[in-house]
């Protein structure tokens, strides 16, 4: 596909936690981007060009590529921001590879962050969706969700049981990841146990609020053959942003990750994804979707999902690892949270994934989700693709 | 063709973003606040590549990209470098007009302040002028703890 | 840079409320404009570029409302926030990067539904400036003051690029503020903010931009002669006012630097025939000038009263109008590039710069032109 | 550094008003609704009825310029019941809970239409489960002229 092949040469990540009262928001992007240079062995000067992206209404600050230069780096460098929602993260990784891939830029910084501290996460959420039809009656990313969910388990049975097994795994997952914001394991029954949200979601089905930030840097491959042997190659990217208005959507099978998943196993010749794929950080930002969005990716038949969570495959250690990192389930700054599936699939295909190491990783997925049900999914591989 | 919107007016919806934000100051922003509001004393810090003072401080400077470490204490005199004098009631601003604006560039700094110029007939303020910080009686941590600066 | 055309231009007519039209309604309008002028069916769109700001639109994920309207129900979709020429940018590097023949790329807003005055103060920092009360005229104005004190560009030149622009704007049949002025008109208009008098100041605006670009093989398969794109760059300078020389634009300086090179353009004085700039302030545009080195340093006030940027001059600046007859915010940069499309292809009507072969166009996002996009456009490839 | 005193900048009562262009498919929705009509828009091509009404059926690209008339019964479509509490952002102020947001049906519509539903009796709400449409006792041409939708017996 590609004009140039392009490789991630660099990550780093912010300690996510909760709240961050010891710094601003161009203070904690900064702290990214100096550990994603560090990573790669690079200075800020090495770079060629910022890409950068949030959402606007969780900070309450506009035009965030202009104000975060003190931060991201980018004084008298070319900046762009792009938004798509919860997407935001796997748009800015999709984003980077164009930009390299086009030949223009040789080595790019890609920033995702958001201090989702500052304010109601839900209450800003909410003006993403038409102020006339919609804003008056739904309520923030928990509530869609939850509707979907109970579409799911109307049409396949499932149960909140077999949603909070998944939230299990990607609990135990997250107690090996030392940038993770939750890292402490649950149980099924504390799961059932805790406060109900919106039926069928508990507390502790859905992911935390978090201030953090997350930097990848990727390079054309003449270059990024130079920096470092352990590269992770982009291998193919697609997205749908399939709906506009929330009605319109499909509730329980996410056809936007389908459509996009299906246009890049054609374009990587992947007939067996369960089989092909070695580890996948899926962007799911609650439990349900654990079950739902596999199905989505082809990993298992529509309604098959939870068999497939019980038989432990996708736990460490199963036939495909799902969220070794501990996923969004986690950790949840938003416009950082698609970036930092990006990234740690790059720490995984690049083997620098210490406790959370899935071994012998040659290709893998990370996806994005947000907006009105929309899917970003990206083909991430050990070796150079031959096309 | 027959119009579908016979007799149909277009309507607008009145409504708003209301949501309430608590920014985090961070450490370096907080210490800048605090000092203006305990000591009245302006701090800015310093790059230790190339040397320069920034006011209002960074943690990091900007173009070399290097933790600032060093604190300093730079005067509450300073050059007005740019300035405007708001005259019409425009939506942002927090009284009533004219209200002065000035970038200061304070002596022990490299970079200049953004704040409200006073005790001043508008029609009197000239780039290049000299100016003091006047500090508020009531000071809470935040920007306004600086009331305005007036010329000397 | 491999070779890559503009071979479709949408636009609406921009004016002060469209009270009619919710974002899609806008979309939807340039777009099939777009894909009528180049001659295109959505079927022949390989992908989409949206624009828009979440502030200026009131909504989270601003780029949701349009997306159905842009066609992006089954193909591949991104979203800049921010200036159009940064949209278009980023629909020409998914060209570039060989993923794609043809990108759609769309900007809309409408500054009628917000209060501007707010949605700018929102680009002060929180911390430091927020609770000043400073907003994109009262900053711009402090701009002024400083380019005019260094330069000693005087208010009667500033008040001629309204003139002209608005002169210019009588013969754009979409420009929404055509007027016959004086420059007593202008210097005698309500100040705003010293220096800026009311006719300083671009209008708040509604209106759309859908462009088509394409790879060179897609570029002759459809109905226009493509219209090349040669050189492009963006940089952006310090965010804090203070930390700069605000009364100069280095980052433009280095982004047209930088997409001259790229074009091969020598000596941006004489090898440019059209300019479309964005002049939301008078004094921009002859800041812009010099800072692009189109006017050595302090001259572009005198270029300007010698008639050097009038149409029929020998460097003819904002032909249709500019953004003083018409800024609706974020697609403003995309019809920059839009308008000098129609002059090199000869489209312009009555404003119509004669023999135009090659133009450039800018955008700037951010406060007092913090960060700047440069194209270069060329009739021939 | 040593131990700080962490101070937080706050936005107070800063909001940003706007006026939202209902355009024209929505100003005739809303007009219709003040006779108690609810109208959904056609595709000319794929036939499918979108509520609310809006110009380009996204799928097929094309303009849509049908309205037809729908409900005001359906069946619940999809809904959940939210319990937590959260900022309105139209107020600023803490959104009353528990509601029911339910997606509806509408009786002759293709999509799902988002409304408020009755949880009084919630051992009724289901999948599948028969609504109407309630009327708001002066009718304004907005959205709250519904004041929910509720189970049918």
């Amino acid at each position: 596909m590609g004009k140039k092949r392009v490789a991630i040469v660099g990550t780093g990540q912010t300690h996510h936690k909760s709240h961050r009262p010891d710094v601003n928001g161009q203070e904690l992007i900064n702290e990214a981007v100096q550990r994603a240079l560090e990573d790669a062995d690079l200075t800020i000067h090495d770079i060629e060009a910022v890409i950068i992206g949030n959402m606007d209404h969780f900070e309450g600050i506009n035009y965030v590529d202009c104000w975060s230069v003190d931060g991201s780096g980018g004084t008298m460098k070319p900046i762009i921001k792009l938004t798509t929602g919860g997407t935001t993260g796997s748009t800015l990784a999709i984003g980077g590879y164009h930009m390299v891939a086009s030949g223009m830029f040789k080595k790019v910084l890609v920033i995702g962050w958001e201090k989702n501290s500052e304010s109601d996460t839900t209450g800003a959420i909410t003006t993403a969706f038409d102020a006339v039809w919609d804003r008056q009656v739904y309520a923030g990313a928990i509530s869609g969700l939850a509707a979907e969910a109970k579409s799911y388990m109307d049409q396949y049975g499932a149960t909140n049981k077999d949603a909070a097994r998944v939230v299990v795994r990607d609990r135990k997952h997250a107690c090996n990841n030392p940038y993770a914001q939750l890292r402490k394991e649950v149980t099924i029954e504390e799961v059932l146990n805790s406060p109900m949200l919106s039926d069928p979601v508990h507390l502790l089905d859905i992911c935390p609020r978090t201030d953090g930030a997350c930097a990848v840097i990727m390079a054309c491959e003449d270059v990024a053959e130079k920096i470092t042997d352990r590269l992770d190659w982009i291998w193919a990217a697609a997205n749908r942003h399939t709906y506009t208005y929330l009605g319109d959507a499909t509730y329980g099978h996410l056809d936007s990750l389908t459509r996009a998943s299906q246009e890049v196993y054609t374009k990587t010749g992947i007939t067996e994804p369960r089989k092909q794929i070695d580890v996948i950080e899926l962007y799911q930002p609650y439990s349900f979707a654990g079950i739902m969005w596999i199905e989505s990716l082809g990993l298992a038949e529509l309604g098959k999902g939870a068999e497939y969570i019980w038989s432990g495959a996708t736990d460490m250690g199963g036939e495909l690892p799902i969220n070794p990192s501990g996923g969004v389930i986690g950790c949840n700054p938003i416009g950082a949270t698609g970036l930092i599936r990006c990234a740690e699939i790059a720490l995984q295909v690049t083997g620098k994934a210490d406790a959370r190491q899935v071994p012998d990783v040659n290709l893998a997925i990370s996806t994005g989700f947000g907006g009105c049900f929309w899917s970003d999914i990206i083909l991430h591989g050990k070796n150079k693709p031959d096309y | 063709m027959e119009d579908i919107f016979e007799g149909i007016e277009p309507m607008v919806y009145q409504s708003r973003i209301n949501i309430p934000y608590n920014w985090w100051a961070g450490d370096t922003a907080s210490k800048f606040l605090l000092a203006i509001r305990d000591e009245r004393k302006i701090l800015g810090t310093k790059c230790d590549s190339c040397n320069r003072v920034f006011v209002p401080p960074r943690k990091t400077c900007p173009t070399c990209f290097t933790d600032n470490q060093e604190w300093v204490n730079v005067s509450d005199v300073g050059i007005l470098e740019a300035f405007t004098v708001a005259r019409r009631q425009l939506a942002a601003l927090p009284g009533k007009v004219p209200i002065c604006f000035g970038l200061i560039k304070l002596e022990g700094a490299d970079t200049a302040l953004l704040h409200y110029l006073g005790e001043v007939d508008p029609g009197d303020i000239k780039i290049g002028m000299r100016v003091q910080a006047r500090f508020a009686e009531e000071r809470q941590g935040k920007i306004t703890d600086i009331a305005y600066f007036r010329p000397i | 840079m491999e070779n890559a055309a503009i071979i479709g231009v949408g636009m609406t007519r921009i004016e002060a409320n469209k009270i009619r039209d919710t974002f899609a309604d806008l979309a939807w309008e340039a777009v099939n404009k777009a894909l009528d002028d180049a001659g295109m069916n959505m079927d022949d769109i390989d992908n989409i570029v949206t624009t828009s700001n979440d502030f200026w639109d009131g909504r989270t994920i601003s780029c949701m409302a349009v997306s159905d309207a842009s066609g992006a129900y089954d193909k591949n979709v991104s979203c800049v926030e921010g200036d159009g020429t940064f949209g278009a940018f980023y629909g020409l590097i998914r060209i570039l990067s060989g993923s794609y023949g043809t990108t759609l790329v769309t900007a809309h807003s409408k500054g009628s539904e917000g209060i501007s005055s707010l949605i700018t103060n929102a680009t002060f920092d929180p911390i430091y400036e927020r609770a000043l009360g400073l907003d994109m005229i009262t900053g711009c104005a402090m701009q002024a003051g400083a380019f005019m004190h260094r330069t000693g560009t005087t208010a009667e030149q500033l008040a001629m690029v309204s003139v002209k622009n608005h002169g210019n704007a009588r013969h754009n049949p979409l420009a929404q503020l055509p007027m016959d002025l004086t420059i007593d008109d202008v210097l005698n208009s309500e100040m705003i903010a010293d220096p800026l008098h009311k006719l300083d100041c671009s209008p708040v605006s509604d209106g759309c931009c859908a462009m088509i670009i394409a790879n060179e093989e897609r570029a002759f398969q459809y109905k226009r002669d493509p219209v090349w794109i040669k050189g492009v760059a963006f940089c952006s300078d310090t965010y804090f006012l203070g930390d700069r020389d605000l009364s100069q634009a280095r980052s433009l300086t280095e982004a047209a630097r930088k997409a001259f090179a790229m074009a091969g353009i020598g000596n941006p004085a004489n090898d440019i025939d059209v300019m479309e700039l964005y002049d939301a302030f008078t004094y921009q545009e002859l800041m812009w000038l010099e800072a692009m080195g189109i006017s050595a340093d302090g001259q572009a006030g005198r270029d300007l009263e010698e008639g050097r940027f009038a149409i029929d001059g020998d460097l003819p600046v904002n032909p249709s109008g500019g953004l003083l007859s018409g800024h609706p915010v974020i697609a403003a940069g995309l019809i920059r590039i839009g308008e000098v499309v129609k002059q090199l292809r000869g489209e312009a009507g009555q404003y119509q710069v004669k023999g135009a072969q090659r133009g450039v166009a800018q955008g700037v996002n951010g406060r007092c032109g913090q960060s700047h996009c440069v194209w270069v456009l060329d009739k021939n490839k | 550094m040593s131990k700080l005193e962490r101070l937080i900048m706050k936005s107070g009562d800063a909001q940003q008003p706007f006026n939202y262009a209902v355009g024209m498919h929505g100003s005739k929705f809303f007009n219709a609704l003040k006779d108690k009509k609810i109208l959904g828009i056609k595709c000319p091509k794929c036939s499918k009825v979108y509520v609310p009404p809006r110009r380009v059926c996204g799928p097929c690209y094309e303009e849509m310029n049908k309205f037809v008339e729908v409900g005001p019964q359906g069946v619940i479509g999809t809904f959940t019941i939210l319990r937590y509490a959260f900022i309105d952002p139209g107020t600023g102020e803490r959104k009353p809970v528990p509601y029911g947001y339910g997606f509806v049906r509408l009786d002759g519509a293709d999509t799902l239409f988002q409304h408020y539903i009755d949880i009084s009796k919630e051992s009724s709400l289901k999948i599948g489960a028969r609504v109407e449409a309630v009327f708001a006792d002066q009718l304004k041409g907005m959205i709250t002229d519904i004041k929910h939708f509720r189970t049918i017996d």
